[in-house]
């Protein structure tokens, strides 16, 4: 082994306060130290010929650095060793600048430190060990779970790259929740007109193929290379066949509460999401099919055309590979029956904010009509709850959804301008309008003559006329008073929610969920569209509440980050991985929780002991996952477990060298 | 000549010892969380002394024998520096005289079986030294505690290089010292100087001592008994600790290891146990006793055959601390009970 | 040993994101703070086990310093959580023996407090001056 | 002064020869000469690290010894690392040493394995000095795992195959390119090669499990217990019979060993191996 | 003869008669008064030797994982702790459920001197599932002070609040003492039996983290630090440690300490009933953080 230590003077930086002669001097002396020097600027091309030179001529096999923070030159070096045939990771870098000449002011002292700091970089070196990054190669395939508008966008925007995508709803239709929304806020955009073409080009785009009514059934693999199960229910109607003429949705007979009019209209057993959906083709509600109930009736397959009704089908497992996987799963809405003061749920005009949306819209179950569910009649006031369920610790989420200032706002605009005798009363918290144009907006729907109160509503409760009206007691922060507002419907802000089976998805593909269920994202600031688990992303709101627009660009992120991937076409590790002595490993698995990257699982070793061949378990790392972290050595029992570049010799020889 | 002394109580032995603490080591044994072992006198507290005379006394080995004051459990014999290159040595300075009141037979003899092995050429005279500076006071049992088995091992009351012999006069109260060397001589002269008086007798042990097992036969009977399959049995009941090794009074395995942190080290050695398997096992992974049966065999075999053969006795003294600790009970009882009937009639 | 010429040695693991990260910013700050301290540069401070901290008392380190990302910062996501759990485990299991828990010290401190840091470093070395020299824990071979 | 036999003297390292991947010759000069005879061994340590017994690679009668010695553990790995100049302790020589007596008048077959070739390096130079005292016919059998592996290349391939009367085979136990020796073990080469057991007697060093497929092999072709001799190799700490775990039956292999006849070793009841 | 110890023979005799399978790992009368000590029993007669009583301590799990048991089939006595350390032996892949016979017994609490362990005091779970073994025994005579409910973990290890109470250098003082006779033996290690790790790093000698040196106070705490960290969130309670400690070293209580800890602030957990992963190897932003109470600067 052969040493050989350079110390920076960076100029008068180091060198006027710590005497760089001596660190030189006395760090030379060290075991198998063999060439030391001090220059101006290690860093400048002197400075690196220098130490190539050294190399050559003393012919070293490590080197150490004394100079400034290794954050700062550390690939400069390191890329030097490589041009000398040398491992990047034989070089050792003291920081004698940051941690020390420009944080001392006594000489003599900071020269005992530098001298130290070099020493322990010498002992590290010791043991230093050669290390590569491994190479995986990438299935150029992606996988987008969700077909709402970030799922549509994110496939669309992977597609437009030359990549192919498989999107997968759960639904009948892709689409999601903007489908059933009347227009969006600030332009009130018919939210149908800018979303239905997404869709229509989502469904014939050459590279995107369409899993509908399909859920995710196991994920295995990592980044580059997951394998993926996808279980296709069975719809009962044969794609191939049916034309979508629509016959058999007029036939059926068996009629049930309609999920997408938030109930209210009806459907058929057999049926399509909605007018627009896509695909166009109906599929049959098992659960409420008279023929799968009794086992008679039979109508729809009687009366099809093309005998596309297909009662034996049976759901499908579809296997493939995929190199990265979008998730784009939406959100709920809560369903406020458990906010007993608002009346939910007993009082028929006590409704919530999507259900007005689809009263509002044209296509909806009224047409576009406005009318008190208990009396079919228009209602003339209307009084609007935010944050029913939001920002309210003890019964509710204590996070904010977000979006539901703005839509709020949005309706009182469309009512005023719809029904104009109608009249608005919001009680809020705060209004909340971060975003362009949302200010603007929220001043147009007030200046409209939407009322707006500042204050909590204490109760909702029905006057007990004959038009059974609903008294709305609130507190108006205004006036500083209680008030009472005799209303004919009340319109309730529900919380978004995390979808039911968020946290079951979050563990087939190994992403972690925040406290409110919504999946988190790598890093809050620098990785918002990355999760822990490489090669899987999020868009749209189940990584957090957000609006259309921020979930768009959030997903067109996503696609970013899936086409980097392909475009690279290998994923590459980091090179200071953990590594696994099997020797010493008992495969107990305790590591493996740990990991936040999914990168440990248990391998089967076969080894010989005594004289007979036995299969034992041990940890094993996939090294294009490991990020280095630590967090599993600094567990293993054994010390089985270490850390390239940060190995328990090398921090202890650094320990034992202070 | 053998002179007799005698002090009036216990508490005068003591307190004439104490006297002497500035020239000796004075040890003896006491109790400390409800563990008996040999504490020096100046360190104990009230409570530790007033057990000193009955476990001095009483016909039974305390749990910690003598042996870690002739045989540290580690014992460092360089000392070094390192700096800029220069290496600088130097040896732990002498030990100091030492005097052990309160020693049973057992344990001398046990330490006459390590003199066996350190004493023989080459002399380890980190041994000797401390060998030569201490003075045992021995206490000769009158009876057998319930795991001594002294008697089968022909140590019940030996005297060997006991240098002095206590015993209690019961009806006067009064300890009564025999020198039988020139160091216990030497103490006695500096005991009478501290009060204590000389006396005409010595009181000797009522019972009579009992046959002993002959070192040869056992040695057969354990040289016939290698193949059996009751070594495995042992074997898969052991657990592979130290605890028989460290508390038996004539193991004398020992590990050398070196120590170092920044510029200061030593070497030292220290006890080792043939029942760890990194005793036997090499760098390059070989081990030629890589079994628990091969380790717990070699154990036996070493107190009741190797030494034999080697040394001319056997390698036990009947203290039954083995036994006694052994988590799973395992003692020398164990082994003599099954290596043939022949043993056991005597 | 005088209390006023006790020099402390301290031995901080800082991990490279957050804490090493703002030892540097310190640097570049030109702020001031005492020599005592030597920085052991961890990718995170999960991989410091507890063999190490007492491997820097044995080796008569007179307080031992653990420094993160905050909570919820971590660059590996979770691996301040693992450090939290195991360090006040290990401190609370010093303090039960006797040990001076003090002297083990964990901290978060994020790439941009660099203040942070040299107040860290400045209180901690005047509180070990107070404690003196570090002797329970200290392989008596190393006693200068 | 407390006299200790574990203490050690000091030698200078005046030379290191890189055997192989993992094995490197170390000359040293002891500060006070080390009388040895072939087959006996010597502790090496370096304050600090660590201490272990090192069979002794040269003859007699030269002003240096010679260590070969492969990186396994600890101390070997520093001692690796060393360059010449520097000072290591040693203390000995310990053990017997081949019946260099017995054997006087004898053909002689040596059969080395790997870093095995150590010991027996010490007593083929020994014979081959004395050719009045051992006139017969010698013949080696070495063989490594793999080219790299073959150490004493200079003796090997250049100094011993021009001795007279020395024979000398060599085996590897895997296939390389320019190797037109032998390919495969030890015991396979010894059995195609069967030397005649005649008035010959075989000594044997290797890695446990060569020794023990060379001795079957060797009663095969004919040769007795007592025509074979053998060096073992355990783990050693002090090396003069005091620190117990070197013992195979009631030997301690550093004092009674490590040099044995296979007709000792089989009367003792332990595994040697 | 009592109830189970009369069951007991009755299986091991069967199971061996009928060849289900090679030996039976139990207990048998010690060569001391009050002393029970492992027994392998291999032949159908030899059964009569085995007994389960109150000095029965031992946990016998950590034996299958000796060469020795290896390909034989073994039929193992395991009383609620031991059930817990094979349960965690078999969650961290140690070995397989299928070649072992488990005989649960009910654990009538073990001796602990004259008086009942703490840990028998303090177990709520003596009896192993009836799911989780083979054939489960009951019947103990349990004595009275068992008979309750199972006593709070402060009203069971009382030395643990006695030396909470104690000023830091009492405390230290108290366990220096203890420490100072540790000779580094092992036994607690080798009883212990959630100790399994193939390689115990107190064995590794390159790096060396500890060294062996029995006269350095700082090894012996380091010994005994880190052995409780191994042990602590894997702990079954089963007293072991500190009933094999030859020097009497109240080893149990740094183990139970820890595990105190962990019940206080991540919520309880026993080892080898709950799941795996234990407490140690997860964690999450949940969990208290104690480290920064100042906050973000």
């Amino acid at each position: 082994m052969k040493i050989g230590v350079f110390i920076c003077w960076c100029g008068s930086n180091i060198k006027n306060m710590v005497d760089v002669e001596r660190v030189a001097e006395a760090t030379g002396k060290m075991p198998h130290v063999v060439y030391t020097q001090d220059v101006q600027y290690l860093c400048s091309e002197v400075g690196q010929s220098d130490i190539g030179n050294a190399i050559d001529e003393h012919q070293l096999d490590r080197v150490v650095i004394g100079a400034c923070s290794p954050r700062m030159h550390e690939t400069t070096f390191q890329q030097l060793m490589n041009r000398k045939g040398l491992n990047p990771y034989y070089v050792e870098i003291a920081n004698i600048r940051e941690h020390c000449s420009w944080v001392h002011t006594d000489k003599a002292k900071a020269t005992v430190k530098a001298i130290d700091l070099v020493k322990k970089a010498v002992a590290k070196s010791y043991y230093a060990v050669p290390l590569h990054a491994e190479s995986l190669p990438v299935n150029k395939r992606a996988l987008v779970i969700g077909g709402g508008i970030a799922g549509i966008q994110a496939a669309l925007d992977i597609a437009d790259a030359g990549y192919p995508v498989d999107l997968l709803e759960k639904e009948s239709s892709i689409g999601g929740k903007m489908a059933q929304f009347d227009k969006t806020f600030p332009t009130l955009d018919c939210s149908a007109c800018i979303l239905t073409p997404k869709m229509v080009e989502a469904a014939t785009h050459e590279n995107i193929t369409l899993h509908t009514y399909s859920e995710l059934e196991d994920v295995s693999g990592y980044v580059g290379n997951f394998h993926v199960t996808i279980r296709k229910r069975a719809t009962s109607v044969d794609e191939e066949r049916c034309t979508g003429c629509g016959e058999c949705v007029t036939k059926c007979p068996a009629k049930v509460d309609n999920e997408f009019d938030q109930g209210h209209s009806k459907r058929k057993a057999i049926y399509t999401l909605f007018a627009q959906a896509v695909p166009n083709k109906p599929v049959l509600d098992r659960k409420n099919c008279i023929y799968f109930k009794t086992g008679k009736c039979g109508v729809c397959k009687k009366i099809c055309p093309t005998d596309a009704i297909n009662y034996e089908m049976e759901d499908q497992l579809i296997e493939n590979d995929y190199g990265a996987i979008i998730v784009a799963t939406g959100f709920e809405l809560n369903e406020p029956t458990h906010l007993g003061e608002y009346h939910y749920g007993h009082h028929p005009d006590v409704i919530t904010s999507l259900e007005l949306e689809r009263m509002l819209n044209a296509s909806g179950p009224t047409q576009g009509k406005m009318y008190r569910p208990s009396n079919g009649k228009e209602p003339k006031r209307i009084v609007f709850i935010q944050c029913a369920g939001s920002r309210d610790r003890h019964d509710g989420n204590s996070y904010c959804s977000k979006v539901c200032c703005l839509y709020t706002a949005k309706h009182t605009i469309l009512l005023n301008e719809k029904f104009p005798d109608t009249e608005s009363y919001v009680f809020y918290i705060d209004v909340r309008t971060a975003g362009k144009n949302y200010e603007e907006f929220y001043e147009r729907a007030r200046q409209m003559g939407a009322n707006y109160l500042r204050g909590h509503v204490s109760k909702v409760e029905p006057l007990g006329d004959s038009d059974n009206r609903l008294l709305v007691r609130g507190y108006d922060g205004s006036l500083g008073e209680q008030t009472e507002i005799e209303a004919d419907l009340v319109v309730l802000a529900t919380s978004i929610e995390p979808q039911q089976g968020a946290k079951k998805l979050a563990g087939m593909l190994g992403i972690s969920s925040d406290r409110n269920g919504f999946y988190s994202e790598a890093h809050a600031k620098l990785k918002p569209v990355e999760t822990q688990t490489q090669g899987v992303y999020l868009a749209g709101v189940c990584q957090g509440p957000k609006d259309i627009p921020e979930a768009v660009s959030q997903a067109s992120g996503t696609a970013a980050k899936a086409i980097v991937l392909f475009n690279r076409g290998q994923v590459k590790g980091v090179p200071t991985t953990a590594m696994v002595d099997e020797e010493l490993c008992s495969g107990c698995m305790q590591c493996k929780p740990v990991c936040p990257y999914e990168a440990i699982s248990q391998e089967m070793i076969t080894e010989r002991a005594h004289g007979k061949a036995r299969q034992r378990p041990v940890a094993s790392i996939n090294r294009a996952l490991c990020q280095g972290c630590g967090a599993c050595a600094g567990l293993c029992r054994s010390g089985a477990m270490d850390i390239g570049g940060f190995t328990g010799r090398q921090l202890l020889a650094e320990v034992d060298t202070l | 000549m053998k002179p007799v002394i005698a002090a009036k109580s216990f508490e005068q032995l003591l307190k004439a010892l104490h006297q002497l603490s500035s020239k000796y080591l004075v040890v003896a044994p006491t109790t400390e969380d409800g563990v008996e072992h040999y504490r020096p006198i100046t360190q104990m507290s009230e409570e530790q002394k007033s057990q000193v005379e009955r476990l001095s006394l009483r016909n039974q080995p305390p749990l910690g024998s003598v042996k870690p004051f002739l045989f540290p459990d580690s014992e460092i014999y360089i000392e070094f520096t390192k700096k800029d290159g220069k290496l600088d040595v130097q040896t732990p300075r002498a030990s100091v005289p030492q005097i052990i009141l309160g020693a049973k037979p057992c344990d001398v003899v046990s330490l006459e079986l390590i003199d066996k092995v350190f004493l023989e050429d080459p002399v380890d005279g980190l041994y000797q030294e401390k060998r030569d500076n201490t003075v045992l006071i021995v206490n000769q049992c009158d009876e057998m505690g319930a795991n001594c088995r002294c008697d089968d091992f022909g140590v019940q009351r030996s005297t060997g290089s006991a240098d002095l012999l206590m015993s209690k006069d019961e009806s006067s109260g009064k300890i009564l010292l025999k020198a039988q060397s020139e160091k216990g001589n030497i103490l006695a002269e500096e005991l009478l100087k501290e009060g204590m008086e000389e006396n005409p007798v010595f009181r000797e042990p009522k019972v009579p001592v009992k046959e002993a097992l002959e070192s040869e036969k056992i040695q057969q009977a354990m040289d016939d008994f290698f193949e059996s399959p009751f070594w495995e049995e042992l074997a898969m009941r052991c657990i592979g600790c130290a605890t028989c090794t460290f508390y038996c009074p004539t193991c004398h395995c020992y590990d050398i290891r070196d120590f170092q942190r920044k510029e200061q080290g030593a070497r030292y050695r220290t006890w080792d146990s043939c029942m760890f398997p990194d005793y036997t096992r090499m760098a390059g992974g070989h081990n030629p006793r890589p079994t628990r049966k091969d380790r717990v065999q070699n154990r036996f075999y070493h107190k009741l055959s190797y030494f034999v053969k080697n040394e001319g006795a056997l390698g036990c003294v009947g203290c039954g601390r083995c036994g006694e600790k052994c988590p799973v009970g395992i003692s020398m009882d164990t082994v003599l009970n099954r290596i043939g009937g022949e043993v056991n009639d005597k | 040993m005088m209390q006023d010429t006790f020099e402390p040695k301290i031995i901080a693991f800082c991990c490279n994101w957050c804490s090493y990260a703002g030892a540097d910013l310190a640097g570049t700050g030109r702020l001031k703070y005492p020599e005592n301290i030597r920085i052991i540069r961890v990718p995170c401070s999960s991989r410091v086990d507890s063999a190490l901290v007492l491997r820097a008392f044995q080796n008569g380190a007179d307080g031992v310093m653990i420094a993160g990302c905050h909570p919820g910062d971590c660059h590996y996501d979770t691996g301040n959580y693992h450090t939290r759990k195991r360090m006040m485990l290990l401190k609370s299991l010093m303090e039960f023996m006797g040990l001076d828990e003090e002297r083990l010290l964990v901290k978060w401190i994020s790439g941009n407090e660099a203040d942070r840091f040299k107040d860290t470093v400045e209180s901690f070395t005047s509180k070990l001056k107070k404690m003196g020299a570090s002797g329970k824990v200290r392989d008596l071979r190393c006693a200068k | 002064m407390t006299n200790n036999p574990l203490m050690p003297i000091n030698a200078e390292v005046i030379n290191i020869i890189p055997e192989s991947n993992d094995v490197k010759t170390f000359q040293l000069k002891p500060e006070k000469p080390l009388d040895h005879m072939p087959g006996q061994c010597a502790m090496l340590s370096l304050l600090g690290v660590g201490e272990a017994l090192f069979s002794i690679t040269s003859p007699p009668g030269r002003d240096y010894l010679e260590f070969s010695i492969k990186r396994v553990g600890k101390l070997t790995e520093v001692l690796h690392q060393m360059e010449p100049g520097q000072t290591v302790g040693i203390r000995g020589p310990y053990g017997n040493n081949f019946p260099v007596e017995r054997i006087k008048g004898k053909k002689l077959l040596f059969i080395g394995g790997g870093i095995g070739l150590a010991p027996l390096r010490s007593l083929i130079q020994y014979t081959l000095d004395r050719p009045g005292e051992y006139p017969e016919a010698k013949q080696l059998i070495y063989g490594a795992r793999s080219t790299d592996d073959l150490i004493f290349e200079r003796d090997i391939f250049n100094a011993w195959p021009e001795e007279k009367n020395f024979e000398v085979n060599l085996s590897v136990d895997v296939e390389a390119p320019n190797w037109d020796g032998f390919v495969g073990f030890v015991p396979q080469y010894l059995e195609e090669l069967s030397p005649d057991p005649q008035d010959t007697v075989a000594v044997t060093c290797g890695p446990p499990i060569m020794i023990k497929f060379v001795l079957q092999t060797l009663e095969k072709i004919g040769f007795n217990p007592d025509q074979i001799v053998t060096t073992l190799e355990y783990k050693m700490k002090c090396g003069i019979g005091k620190c117990g775990r070197c013992n195979l039956d009631e030997f301690y292999v550093c004092k009674d060993g490590p040099v044995f006849y296979l007709s000792d070793l089989n009367q003792m009841k332990s595994d040697f191996i | 003869m009592c109830k189970i110890t009369e069951e007991l023979q009755q299986i091991a005799a069967e199971l061996l008669k009928e060849g289900k399978v090679d030996l039976v790992l139990g207990y048998t009368k010690g060569e001391q008064e009050e002393q029970s000590v492992p027994c392998i029993v291999t032949q159908p007669e030899d059964a009569s030797k085995l007994i389960f009583d109150e000095y029965s301590e031992k946990a016998l799990s950590k034996y299958l994982l000796e060469e020795s048991f290896q390909d034989k089939k073994v039929a193992i006595v395991l009383k609620g702790c031991d059930q817990r350390a094979f349960k965690l032996m078999q969650d961290e892949s140690r070995l397989g459920r299928e070649d072992v016979y488990l005989i649960g017994v009910e654990c009538p609490g073990m001796k602990w001197g004259e008086d009942l362990s703490p840990f028998c005091l303090h177990c709520d779970y003596r009896t192993p599932a009836k799911e989780d073994v083979d054939s489960l025994l009951t019947g103990a005579d349990i004595p009275e002070a068992m008979q309750g409910e199972p006593l709070d973990h402060e009203d069971s290890f009382t030395d643990i609040n006695r030396l909470e109470k104690m000023s830091k250098e009492e405390r230290f003082e108290f366990w220096k003492r203890q420490l100072n006779r540790c000779k580094r033996c092992y036994t607690c290690r080798n009883a212990c039996p959630v100790c399994t790790c193939r390689v115990c790093v107190f064995d590794r000698e390159n790096p060396d983290y500890i060294d062996r040196a029995k006269d350095q106070m700082a090894q012996h705490q380091f010994y005994h630090v880190i052995r409780a960290f191994h042990v602590s969130d894997r702990c079954v309670s089963c007293g072991e440690c500190a009933r094999v400690c030859p020097e009497g070293i109240p080893l149990h209580l740094l183990n139970q300490k820890l595990l105190r800890e962990l019940d206080k602030f991540y919520g309880e957990y026993q080892a080898g009933i709950d799941e795996v992963p234990t407490p140690l190897s997860h964690a999450n932003a949940d969990e208290p953080d104690f480290f920064g109470k100042e906050g973000k600067a």
